[in-house]
C-alpha cells in the first residue's frame, strides 16, 4: 500500500511538472484532469472519501470541463482570425 | 444576554441577503435596498459600539448552539465597533456619491450585479472586522477578493478586464500563503477560533516548541495578507486596479478592501499568534523595513505620473506603507496610530476618488493634469474637496492625516533604536506627498492658457446632489476625525486593549 | 540534523509531496505567462494545500468518519475537522477557477492573446489611443 | 560663467514648470525600467494578434524581465525550501497523539451523532458545528456565478448585441455534433443515471459520504450531458434563466433564514425546536437534509450556468 501510494504521489508531481512544460493546451488540460483524479484516489487512501467523491465530481469533472470550453472558445476566436486574414 | 449583542450577527446576515435579494430585482430597486442595507447595517454597528462602551468590554457570540472551541463564533468589541461604523460610514458615501456614474458606466442589465457585489463586499468586510475563526476569516477574504474582484471589471474595458486578472492572480497568490499558514497553524495547535488558538500558541512558545514552525506561520500569514493588500513590493497591481474602476468601485477598493485585510492581520497578530511573540522573534522589522520603503517608492512613482488616478493610486501605496510601519514599530502607540491611519486613510481617499469625479465631469471626462486646470473653479465644491482631501494626506493641521503622522511621529519616540529613521522617512514622504498633491492643487487653481485644447463637451455641468451631498460628508468626516481626534484615539487604544 | 531532517521528510513523504506540489502551483502563477497555465498553477496550488490539510487529519489504522453500527469511539476514526475545510475550500477554488476563465475568455476575444504580459500592454497601448 | 549658469537654471526651472504642467515626467528616465521602456516605444496603431510579442522582445524589457524572473524564481524556491523545513519540523503523519487530534475532533466523533443527527460527522460538522463557514462558502459560489454572469452574458438590447449573439450562436453550433444518434442513444440511458445518482448522493449527504456539493456537481453534470446530446431547443423547455434564478434565490434564501434562525436561537441560548429524528434514517438530522437539498440545487444550477455562459453568453 504504502509503495502504491508513493507511486501515485510521485505521479503527482509528475502531473504537476508537465502542466508547466507541456506545450499544447490541450494536452496539458487532460494531464491537469488526471492529476485530479490522482489526488481523489489519494484521498480515497486517506480514509476521506467526502473529499475523494468531491475531487471526483468537481475537480476532474467541471473544473474541467470549463478548462475545455475555455479552449473551445480560444479556438473559435483563433479560427475565425484565420479565416479573416485568408480573405484578407 | 442583551438583544443589542445580536446586532453583528444581524448586520452581517442582512448584508448578505440583501445581496441574494438583489439578483432578481430591477437595478434601481437593487439601489434603494443596498443604499437602506447599509444605513441599517451601519446604525446597528453603532449600535454595538455604544453597547461596547457602555459595558466596557468585548464579548463573543456563537453561531449556532456549540459553545468556543466547537462552533463558530463571532466577537465584538470597541475597536470592531469604531472600524464597522466607519466603514459603513464611508461605503454609504462612495456609493452615493458614484451613483450617476454607475448609473453611466454599467449596463442597465447588470445594475443589480453591480449593486450584490456592493452587499457582498459590505458582509464580508464586517466578517472580516467581526470574525473570531481563522478558517470564517479565509472564507471571507475569498469573498471579499472575488466581490473587489467584480467591482474591478463592472466597466468591460479593457484596461478594467486586464486590471482584473492582475489583481485576482495576486489575490490568488496572497490566498494560497494564507491558506498554507492557516493549515500550518491548525497543525500546530489543533485549533481554528481564535482564543483556544492563542493559548495553545502561548504554551508552544513558553515551552520552545515548535519553534520554526511558528516562526514560518507568522511569515506566511503576514506576507500572504500584506500581498493581498498591496504593500510596497507586491504592489504591481494597485494602480491599474485602483485607477480603472468605477469612481465608487475606486473609492471602495483603495478605502475599505485593503483595509479589511489589514484589519484582518492586526487581528491575527493580536488574537492569535501575540504581538509580542512577533516582536520578540523580529518579523515586525521585515514589516517595518517594506513599509519605510513603501513610503518612499509610493510617492517617488505617484511625483512621475500624469494621469490623476493612477497618481491617487501610487499615493495608496504610500499610505499602506504608513500603514505597514506602524505595525512594524513594535509598540502598542504604534499600532494606535496604524489603526488610526486605516481610519484617516479610508476617509481620505475616498474623498479624493469621489470628489475627483466631480472634477472630470467639468473637464469632459478628461483624467490628464492639463485637462483639469482650471477644474475647481468650474467645479467648485469638488475643488475645495480635493484640495481638503490632498491638504490632509500631505498632513495638515486640523486633518485627519495630520493627526495620524502625528501619531506616527510620537510612537516612534518610545523606541530608540527605529526613532531616527522613521522620523527622517515620515519627514522625507511628507515632502513628497507634498510636492505630487500641491502640484495638482495649484494645477487646478490655475486659470487655463490660451494654449491649451479646448476641451471637448460642455464644461459646466452641474454634479448631482448626491456627489454633492457625498463630498460633504466626507470633508465633514476629515473634519471630525481631524479635530475631534481623541475620543477616537481612546476607543482605539481601549479596543487594541481588549484583543488580549 | 540534516540526515534527521531528510529522513523525517521521507517519512512524512505526503506533505513533502504536497509542499513541492504547493511550490510548482505557486511558481506556475506567479512565472508561468499563459493565462490558462496560470489558472492550473492556482488549482494545482490549491488542490496542494488540501492534501496538505488532508494528510494531518489522517491517523494510522482508523477508518472513515462516519459511524458505523453505533461505535462513537475516538479510536475508531480519523479527525473529521480536516476535511470539513477542505470541502469549504474546494468550491471556493472553483468559484475562482471560473471567474478567471471567464476573464480569460473575455480577454482572448478581445486581444488574441493569452499571455498576460502582452495582453498588458495592448491593453495600455489601446486606452492611449482613446 | 554666468550664462552657462542661467542656461542650467532656466532648464531646469523649465524642466520643473513643465512637470508642473503635467505635460512631462520630472524624473526623465522613469522609476522602473517597466514602465519607462514601454513610455519609450512607439505606439503601435492596431493591437493585432502577435504584434505584442516583438515589443516584448526588446532589449531593455527583456533585460528587466530575465532580472524579474530570476528573482521570482529565487522567491519560489525559498518558498518550497522554507516549507519543507518547516514540514520536518511539523508533528509526524498518522500520528494520534498530534495537537490536531484534540478535545475539538473528540467531540464531533464521540457527540456528533446525539447533537446534529447525522451519521457522516464530516456532514454534521460543516452544516452544524461550523455552519457560518459553510454559509461563506454558497456566498462564494453565489458571487463567482455573478461575476461569471456580468462578464459573458449577453444582454439582446441594441442591435448590436443582438448580432454578437447571432455570431455567438452560429461560432458554438460550429463545433456542436448536431443530432448525433449515438450520443442521443447513450445519453437516454446515461441521463437517468446520473441524476439519480446525484439526487442519491444530495439526499444521503448526512448517511453516507458526499453532500450536496458533490450531489449538485453530479447533477449539473448530467444536465450539461443532457444539453450536449439534444441541443439548446429541448433543453430550453427544461431549463430557462427564470427557473435559473427562481431556483436560487429560494435556496440561498432558504438556506439564510434557516441558518439566521439557527445561529439567532444557539447565542441567545433558546431551544431550537427542531427534531433530530432517528440517526440512520433518511429523514433525520434536522435542518441538515433540507440544507443538502438547497446547496445541491444551487450548486446544479450554477454549474449548468457556467457551461452555458461559456459556450454562448445566455441561457
Amino acid at each position: 500500500m504504502k509503495l502504491f501510494e508513493s507511486i501515485l504521489l510521485l505521479s503527482l508531481i509528475v502531473c504537476a511538472l508537465s502542466v508547466a512544460f507541456v506545450r499544447d493546451l490541450l494536452t496539458s488540460i487532460i494531464i491537469f484532469m488526471s492529476y485530479s483524479l490522482i489526488m481523489c484516489i489519494i484521498w480515497m487512501i486517506l480514509q476521506s472519501p467526502d473529499l475523494a467523491i468531491t475531487e471526483a465530481a468537481v475537480g476532474a469533472g467541471v473544473t474541467s470541463i470549463l478548462f475545455f470550453l475555455t479552449l473551445k472558445k480560444i479556438r473559435a476566436v483563433r479560427e475565425e482570425d484565420d479565416s479573416e486574414q485568408e480573405k484578407g | 444576554m442583551s438583544f443589542v449583542q445580536n446586532f453583528p450577527f444581524f448586520s452581517i446576515i442582512l448584508a448578505m441577503f440583501s445581496g441574494i435579494i438583489s439578483s432578481v430585482l430591477s437595478g434601481k430597486k437593487a439601489r434603494n435596498l443596498t443604499l437602506m442595507m447599509i444605513a441599517v447595517t451601519t446604525a446597528l454597528s453603532a449600535g454595538t459600539l455604544m453597547f461596547c462602551l457602555k459595558t466596557g468590554e468585548s464579548y463573543t457570540y456563537m453561531m449556532g448552539h456549540f459553545p468556543a472551541p466547537w462552533g463558530n463564533e463571532i466577537r465584538a468589541g470597541v475597536l470592531e465597533g469604531v472600524t464597522a461604523v466607519l466603514f459603513g460610514i464611508v461605503m454609504f458615501l462612495s456609493v452615493t456619491g458614484g451613483l450617476d456614474h454607475t448609473a453611466r458606466d454599467v449596463e442597465e442589465s447588470k445594475q443589480n450585479l453591480f449593486y450584490i457585489m456592493v452587499d457582498l463586499m459590505l458582509s464580508s468586510l464586517l466578517a472580516l472586522i467581526y470574525t473570531n475563526d481563522l478558517f470564517t476569516a479565509y472564507v471571507f477574504v475569498e469573498i471579499n477578493t472575488i466581490a473587489g474582484c467584480g467591482l474591478i471589471m463592472i466597466r468591460q474595458k479593457g484596461r478594467n478586464l486586464s486590471a482584473a486578472i492582475r489583481y485576482m492572480v495576486m489575490s490568488q497568490l496572497g490566498s494560497g500563503l494564507f491558506l498554507i499558514g492557516l493549515t500550518l497553524l491548525y497543525d500546530v495547535t489543533g485549533h481554528l477560533l481564535m482564543s483556544p488558538a492563542k493559548e495553545s500558541v502561548e504554551l508552544l512558545v513558553a515551552t520552545g516548541r515548535y519553534r520554526i514552525p511558528l516562526l514560518v506561520i507568522m511569515a506566511v500569514i503576514s506576507v500572504g495578507l500584506a500581498i493581498k493588500s498591496g504593500l510596497y513590493p507586491f504592489h504591481y497591481w494597485i494602480p491599474d486596479t485602483y485607477g480603472y474602476a468605477t469612481p465608487t468601485g475606486s473609492a471602495v477598493l483603495s478605502g475599505l478592501v485593503s483595509k479589511g485585510y489589514i484589519f484582518l492581520l492586526i487581528k491575527i497578530f493580536y488574537r492569535v499568534l501575540g504581538y509580542d511573540n512577533l516582536v520578540g522573534t523580529h518579523m515586525v522589522n521585515v514589516l517595518y523595513l517594506f513599509g519605510v520603503c513603501g513610503m518612499i517608492m509610493g510617492s517617488v512613482h505617484a511625483i512621475s505620473e500624469t494621469d490623476t488616478r493612477r497618481m491617487i493610486a501610487y499615493s495608496s501605496v504610500a499610505q499602506i506603507g504608513y500603514i505597514y510601519m506602524g505595525i512594524g514599530l513594535g509598540t502598542t502607540a504604534g499600532m494606535v496610530a496604524s489603526v488610526f491611519h486605516i481610519f484617516a486613510h479610508s476617509a481620505t481617499k475616498a474623498l479624493l476618488f469621489i470628489s475627483a469625479v466631480g472634477l472630470y465631469e467639468v473637464s469632459g471626462d478628461r483624467k490628464d493634469f492639463v485637462s483639469l486646470r482650471g477644474a475647481a473653479f468650474r467645479n467648485p465644491l469638488a475643488g475645495i474637496g480635493f484640495s481638503i482631501g490632498a491638504l490632509s494626506m500631505v498632513g495638515f493641521p486640523m486633518l485627519s492625516g495630520f493627526i495620524s503622522k502625528l501619531l506616527f511621529a510620537t510612537s516612534a519616540l518610545d523606541s530608540p533604536e527605529k526613532m531616527m529613521p522613521t522620523l527622517i522617512v515620515l519627514a522625507v514622504s511628507t515632502l513628497l506627498n507634498a510636492v505630487y498633491f500641491l502640484r495638482l492643487v495649484i494645477t487646478l487653481y490655475s486659470r487655463r492658457r490660451p494654449e491649451d485644447k479646448p476641451l471637448p463637451k460642455q464644461t459646466t455641468v452641474r454634479s448631482s446632489w448626491a456627489l454633492r451631498l457625498a463630498i460633504i460628508c466626507f470633508i465633514g468626516l476629515n473634519l471630525v476625525l481631524g479635530m475631534s481626534s481623541q475620543p477616537i484615539v481612546q476607543a482605539i487604544t481601549d479596543g487594541l486593549a481588549m484583543f488580549d | 540534523m540534516n540526515i534527521n531532517l531528510v529522513q523525517h521528510l521521507v517519512l512524512n513523504i505526503e506533505e513533502t509531496v504536497s509542499i513541492i506540489l504547493f511550490g510548482i502551483g505557486f511558481t506556475i502563477l506567479l512565472l508561468h505567462r499563459n493565462l490558462v497555465k496560470k489558472i492550473m498553477g492556482m488549482n494545482i496550488m490549491d488542490t496542494a494545500t488540501y492534501l496538505f490539510l488532508a494528510v494531518k487529519g489522517y491517523i494510522t489504522g482508523r477508518g472513515v468518519p462516519i459511524v458505523v453500527d453505533g461505535i462513537q469511539d475516538v479510536e475508531a476514526y480519523i479527525n473529521p475537522v480536516p476535511s470539513g475545510l477542505v470541502l469549504t475550500g474546494i468550491v471556493v477554488s472553483v468559484s475562482s477557477t471560473a471567474l478567471m476563465l471567464a476573464l480569460t475568455v473575455r480577454l482572448y476575444e478581445r486581444y488574441h492573446s493569452l499571455d498576460l504580459d502582452e495582453i498588458l500592454i495592448l491593453a495600455k497601448e489601446e486606452e492611449e489611443q482613446i | 560663467m554666468s550664462r552657462k549658469r542661467d542656461n542650467y537654471e532656466e532648464s531646469r526651472w523649465r524642466k520643473f514648470k513643465s512637470w508642473l504642467d503635467g505635460e512631462t515626467d520630472l524624473l526623465e528616465h522613469g522609476m522602473d525600467a517597466h514602465e519607462a521602456v514601454m513610455r519609450e516605444e512607439d505606439p503601435i496603431i492596431v493591437p493585432a494578434h502577435g504584434e505584442g510579442k516583438e515589443i516584448l522582445k526588446s532589449k531593455g524589457i527583456w533585460r528587466f524581465k530575465q532580472f524579474y524572473k530570476v528573482m521570482s524564481v529565487v522567491l519560489c524556491l525559498g518558498v518550497i525550501l522554507t516549507l519543507l523545513w518547516t514540514v520536518a519540523a511539523l508533528p509526524p503523519r498518522g500520528d494520534a497523539n498530534n495537537p490536531d487530534n484534540n478535545e475539538v475532533a473528540a467531540r464531533y466523533i464521540e457527540r456528533g451523532l446525539q447533537e446534529t443527527g447525522a451519521v457522516n460527522i464530516v456532514t454534521g460538522m460543516i452544516l452544524d458545528y461550523r455552519a457560518f463557514d459553510t454559509f461563506g462558502e454558497s456566498c462564494v459560489l453565489f458571487i463567482g456565478s455573478c461575476c461569471v454572469l456580468l462578464l459573458l452574458r449577453l444582454d439582446g438590447n441594441s442591435e448590436d448585441k443582438e448580432l454578437e449573439k447571432m455570431v455567438a450562436e452560429t461560432n458554438d453550433r460550429h463545433f456542436e455534433p448536431k443530432n448525433d444518434i449515438i450520443l442521443q442513444k447513450c445519453s437516454c440511458v446515461l441521463v437517468p443515471v446520473i441524476l439519480m445518482f446525484g439526487i442519491y448522493i444530495v439526499l444521503n449527504g448526512h448517511l453516507s459520504p458526499g453532500g450536496g456539493f458533490s450531489g449538485g456537481a453530479v447533477l449539473g453534470a448530467g444536465l450539461i450531458l443532457y444539453l450536449n446530446a439534444f441541443g439548446y431547443k429541448r433543453m430550453g423547455k427544461l431549463f430557462t434563466e427564470k427557473l435559473y434564478k427562481r431556483t436560487t434565490l429560494c435556496a440561498l434564501t432558504f438556506y439564510c433564514l434557516a441558518k439566521s434562525y439557527s445561529f439567532f436561537t444557539g447565542a441567545n441560548h433558546l431551544e431550537s425546536g427542531i427534531p433530530l429524528g432517528t440517526p440512520g434514517a433518511i429523514l433525520s438530522s434536522g435542518l441538515i437534509l433540507p440544507l443538502n437539498i438547497c446547496v445541491g440545487l444551487v450548486v446544479a444550477c450554477t454549474m449548468y450556468t457556467f457551461y452555458t455562459l461559456f459556450r454562448k453568453g445566455g441561457m
